[in-house]
């Protein structure tokens, strides 16, 4: 039996006297796309800092492809084919856009892909180009706004050109519009093909958002976290009727 | 010998101690790496020598008026040189830099680079187990920690030392319970100037006088900040007597000692960093990767 | 003949639209003409060694800003990198006997072992922490060089080293093209990837990591190119001084470095050298009153600073010259309209 | 009226965080703000309490980003947006922050008497100090305690704590039931209610809805910037806007 794409088993974490993930175990399949919802401070973002290395567990295993990642750098995480964006953005405040996004696109595994590819710049520019700021190239990170950076973030992580897509927030700060803009591209980029010179490889996703309504129009699977804790996994249909989650997300009295 | 390591090890880390502290404070309220910190230190020692030598007073008066002097100056220098620039990191450090190099120049200026001496306050020694101890030395070594249990009784028990203690925890909270942080941080580098100026006062009897005496301490009294940990007074001590230990033993147990004391206090310094790099006594938040 | 004379024409055009154009630019090209043609007009032997001198300072004091400035790791020991090249260069030379052009490269090696052993900290320091601790590096082996005289030469230092050439002429030109082409290969370091990544490094190391980037390589590597760098300048130093003494390693050499680098203006390059040369020839001209020219000089930084925090150059250069806000391309300040784009700069 | 804000307008660099709000707070009310991440909860409260101005100076010092605030607060019929944060709390203004934020390195019972640092009178101190122990019996035990090494709950009851001891007339929590388990938050959510029975206007902000409705007086509800609705809590959970702010359905 092969292993699947991306296996979490029993991952713990604590902060101080908090435990911020308790015995978090699922799995994730090459071609999946699942959102990961729930209150504030149930741990999603600290999950997803995990996955990628920033935050190192106390217990359990992550593993991709069938290899045990926790405990690598988060740049050879990188390098392997995750990757993930920042819920707090954190641009590379007074450097240009473009080199914003330069940076990621220097990493060794976007290096290595699409050798015809030597223009560092004009990869970073389809970077740009798909996360739909790239009329703002030349502009210095400091001057975006909220919603721009947020789009930033996604033009980074793309620009690696990962398997695996850790999406923390990316519709936060953009408007309706800008949302729907932004879920279709999210949607054509895990279909995968070429975008100018930054091609995809059509990765796996795990998006975090607020935003239901247009979270359920993008993935197949919701996982809900509350304290650090699964308490529902299933298609968006089933999870928004589910009774624990409703409770988690509007409190103890329901509607 | 064994008498004389414990002596000088009081003494070093006395001085050590009262330096880092003061340091720190203004460090860990305003963020401000004072290089000029030591400088103040040498300008009351020079204060103390005018006095008791050009003017014939009393060294006690002398101390005083030292102490009151280099407060002033420190406070000027403060709100005129440093507070403007205070949100450019890079630019207040090169002006204190400027500004002890200033001190120490008109120093030269004054008093030349000869080397001058104080006489003691009290004279005479002990025997003890063959080793002399001069009063100096103890009274010394009192004085300074009297000193330290003012500055820890200044922190713990008044009002200004909580509004201290609370803004170099955090500003915009200390903000918020009505302090006014910016006057908070011009006493703080009252009290850190005062500081340095004392411990001059104390030692200027048992060392040479020269303009650039600044140069040796404000080294180890930044190893002592940093080997205790950035911002913790309790570090501060503690950390101060290693390395005061650690001088004492090389000095006078290595040949050639005197000119690897600093090397081997700073490799110290080092070790522990690479061991711990917050610090004997610093706060660790959790590591981002 | 024609021919020539359509790329000597094409050449003034390219000349024309791109170097005149720019206050800033016409003033490097200056620089570099001063510099080469200044012994056709004058051989005066003073003039000369306090431009050698500058020169080798310059070099030093950019070689700080590559490493601090851009990836800022703050560094209060840079004269770790000077003291060790100039006392390998020395030991080389006198013992060895190896010639200027043998010893100075070794010294710089040897600088750029120093950069990997001072480099080592800074993966797990940060900011204020690895500033101290970098200035206890120096220090530390001031001790050792005080401690076995009899290989360092003590407080004296190792003197007697062969001459870097012939003539002081010769030695102007050594240094001062020197300083030119490392100064060019460090701006054109910064301004390459590798740059970037420097840059973003400073910024938030964390989230270069999440892109995929090996900072502790980067890290290591802005140390060691920063060492090699000061050392080619120690290594100069020591055979133009002929002497390598104890001088170069104490904290006032560091903080001189500090000084230099952010009066004109970190994260530039150009501003540490405009300030060398700026600040080098002041403090000399300031021997008319030999006692106080130290206090002047910092009377004088310290009152600048106060006006330019960000740096003299940047602050000079924000004056003559506007960027333009759509295209991010400078402009004289004088013109109203950008040269390229003609959006209108206000 | 105990506090007024009229026409606030905030702006970080090009970004609009407050969107030409007003709002008021009357005596003796408990009043909520709620809304989703990023819809400018936190800068308001912020911006009433002088933090924002105060975060200002010190941009305008170093060469960051400009922030740009208009509009007015009224407190007690008074201006206080003109005046800077440590003398709008001399006025009983007193604002509790987010994520708890005790003196890390400070026992409890210092940083108590930090929050009471304007006090002159030492028997009022002790008299307040009385008080807040009597709210939350577990600071008294744990005064001798460095406040960064208490639990999560326990962080929280001291920054409520710590911004009761001078007495205030209106006081803002910011958010004060993230990263805690639930039977906690009911404990900080309880003990708000008793603040509440001691006289003292609360304006409070959270996430989670529910236990909010049920205990305030009247809610607004921000979304970017802007107050969408206006309420009690029954009267907006009936409504179709907070399913759409809280679930996006």
């Amino acid at each position: 039996m092969s292993s699947p794409f991306l296996e979490i088993d029993g991952l713990n974490k604590g902060f101080g006297g908090l435990k911020a993930i308790r015995d978090v175990s699922f799995s994730l399949g090459r071609e999946e796309m699942i959102g990961l919802i729930g209150p504030n401070g149930a741990g999603k973002t600290t999950l997803l800092r995990l996955i990628t290395g920033i935050l190192k567990p106390d217990s359990g295993a992550i593993r991709f492809k069938g290899k045990k990642i926790n405990g690598h750098k988060t740049w050879s995480i990188v390098n392997q084919g995750i990757v993930g964006t920042f819920q707090n953005m954190r641009p590379f405040r007074r450097l240009p856009i473009i080199a914003n996004v330069m940076v990621s696109c220097l990493s060794p595994r976007a290096m290595k892909r699409g050798e015809w590819v030597k223009r560092v710049e004009a990869k970073a520019m389809d970077a740009l180009e798909f996360a739909g700021i790239s009329d703002m190239a030349l502009e210095d990170a400091s001057t975006l706004s909220q919603g721009d950076l947020k789009r930033l973030e996604v033009a980074r992580a793309v620009a690696t050109e990962p398997e695996l897509l850790l999406l923390d927030e990316p519709f936060g700060g953009l408007s309706p519009a800008e949302t729907d803009l932004m879920g279709k591209s999210v949607k054509r980029l895990h279909k995968g093909g070429r975008f100018g010179r930054l091609h995809s490889e059509g990765p796996a996703m795990i998006i975090i958002e607020h935003k239901l309504q247009q979270l359920m129009k993008i993935v197949e699977r919701i996982i809900v976290l509350n304290y650090g804790e699964i308490i529902a996994d299933g298609p968006p249909e089933e999870v928004v009727k589910n009774k624990d989650v409703i409770r988690s997300y509007l409190g103890g009295g329901g509607i | 010998m064994l008498l004389d390591i414990i002596i000088s090890t009081l003494i070093n880390g006395s001085v050590y101690a009262l330096l880092a502290i003061g340091f720190s404070l203004i460090f860990g309220v305003a963020r401000i790496v004072n290089i000029a910190h030591t400088a103040f230190y040498m300008i009351a020692a020079y204060c103390i020598y005018f006095i008791t030598n050009s003017l014939n007073l009393h060294p006690l008066l002398g101390m005083l008026t030292a102490i009151v002097l280099v407060t002033l100056i420190g406070l000027i220098s403060y709100k005129f040189f440093i507070d403007p620039i205070r949100e450019h990191e890079a630019a207040v450090l090169i002006a204190t830099i400027a500004l002890a190099m200033i001190l120490q120049e008109v120093m030269l200026l004054i008093f030349t680079g000869d080397f001058l001496s104080v006489p003691s306050l009290i004279k005479g020694y002990m025997e003890f187990f063959g080793v002399r101890i001069a009063f100096q030395q103890l009274l010394t070594i009192g004085v300074a920690l009297v000193i330290l249990a003012a500055v820890w009784v200044l922190l713990r028990k008044t009002r200004l030392g909580l509004a201290i203690r609370s803004t170099a925890n955090d500003r915009e909270v200390a903000n918020l319970m009505g302090m006014n942080v910016a006057q908070v941080a011009m006493m703080t580098m009252g009290v850190s100037v005062a500081l340095a100026a004392f411990t001059g006062a104390v030692v200027v009897p048992l060392t040479i006088l020269n303009p650039h005496m600044w140069m040796h301490p404000l080294i180890m009294m930044m190893a002592v900040v940093v080997l205790g940990g950035l911002g913790s007074i309790k570090g501060s001590f503690v950390g101060a007597y290693i390395l005061g230990m650690a001088e004492s033993l090389v000095v006078f147990l290595i040949p050639m000692g005197s000119f690897l004391k600093g090397s081997v206090a700073l490799s110290i310094m080092i070790l522990v960093l690479l061991i711990r790099p917050e610090g004997l006594f610093g706060v660790a938040f959790e590591e981002e990767r | 003949m024609g021919l020539i004379g359509f790329y000597l024409r094409k050449l003034f055009t390219v000349f024309k639209g791109e170097v005149l154009v720019l206050p800033s630019r016409v003033v490097v090209l200056l620089f570099f003409l001063t510099l080469l043609l200044l012994p056709v007009f004058t051989r005066d032997p003073y003039l000369l060694r306090i431009l050698i001198l500058t020169s080798i300072f310059a070099i030093l004091a950019a070689s700080w800003d590559l490493l601090s400035g851009f990836t800022g790791q703050m560094n209060f020991g840079h004269a770790l990198f000077f003291g060790v090249s100039a006392y390998t260069t020395a030991l080389l030379n006198l013992h060895l006997h190896l010639p200027s052009w043998g010893s100075i490269p070794l010294g710089a090696l040897a600088a750029v072992l120093a950069g990997l052993i001072v480099g080592i900290p800074s993966l797990r320091l940060k900011h204020t922490y690895l500033a101290l601790t970098t200035l206890a590096f120096p220090i530390i082996l001031l001790g050792v060089v005080y401690a076995i005289p009899n290989i360092t030469g003590g407080e004296l230092g190792l003197s007697g080293l062969s001459r870097l050439s012939g003539s002081r002429v010769t030695d102007y030109y050594i240094t001062t093209i020197l300083m030119l082409g490392l100064c060019t290969i460090m701006w054109k370091i910064t301004d390459s990837n590798t740059g970037i990544i420097f840059h973003a490094i400073r910024e938030d190391e964390v989230a270069v990591r999440a892109a995929g980037i090996n900072t502790t390589r980067y890290k290591l590597l802005a140390f060691c190119l920063s060492g090699f760098f000061a050392g080619v300048s120690g290594g100069l130093y020591a055979h133009f001084m002929r002497i390598a003494g104890p001088s170069t390693l104490e904290v006032s050499m560091s903080f001189q470095v500090v000084i230099w680098a952010v009066f004109g203006g970190i994260v530039t390059i150009y501003g540490p050298v405009g300030a060398v040369f700026i600040l080098v020839p002041l403090l000399e001209f300031f021997r008319f009153w030999p006692e106080g020219r130290m206090l002047m000089f910092a009377a004088i930084i310290l009152l600048i600073l106060l006006y330019m925090p960000q740096g003299l150059l940047p602050w000079l250069r924000d004056k003559v010259e506007k960027e333009c806000p759509r295209c991010k391309i400078r402009n004289i300040a004088t013109r109203s309209t950008c040269r390229i784009c003609a959006a209108s700069l206000d | 009226m105990l506090l007024e804000v009229s026409n606030l307008t905030i702006n970080y660099d090009k970004a609009m965080i407050i969107n030409d709000l007003s709002m008021h707070v009357d005596s003796g009310e408990l009043v909520s703000l709620v809304g989703p991440n990023g819809a400018g909860k936190s800068t308001l409260l912020r911006a009433i309490t002088g933090l924002v101005a105060w975060e200002r100076e010190i941009t305008r010092r170093s060469v960051g980003e400009d922030i740009t605030i208009e509009g007015t607060v009224k407190f007690e019929g008074e201006r206080i947006d003109q005046i800077p944060a440590h003398k709008i709390v001399a006025r009983g203004l007193i604002h509790c922050p987010e994520r708890r934020r005790p003196f890390r390195e400070m026992s409890t019972y210092d940083n108590l008497l930090a929050g009471g640092y304007l006090l002159k009178n030492k028997k009022e101190m002790e008299e307040n100090l009385e008080k807040v122990y009597q709210l939350f019996p577990i600071l008294k035990e744990r005064s001798k305690q460095i406040s960064g090494t208490l639990s999560g709950g326990e962080q929280q009851m001291l920054a409520i704590g710590r911004a009761l001891m001078f007495k205030p007339k209106l006081l803002c929590i910011d958010e004060p039931s993230t990263g805690l388990a639930p039977m906690i938050r009911q404990e900080v959510f309880d003990s708000i209610v008793d603040i509440r029975k001691l006289g003292i206007t609360v304006l409070l902000v959270e996430q989670e809805v529910s236990t909010v409705f049920k205990m305030s007086t009247r809610n607004y509800v921000l979304s970017s910037g802007k107050i969408i609705a206006e309420g009690t809590g029954k009267e907006l959970l009936q409504d179709e806007i907070i399913r759409k702010t809280y679930l996006g359905l």
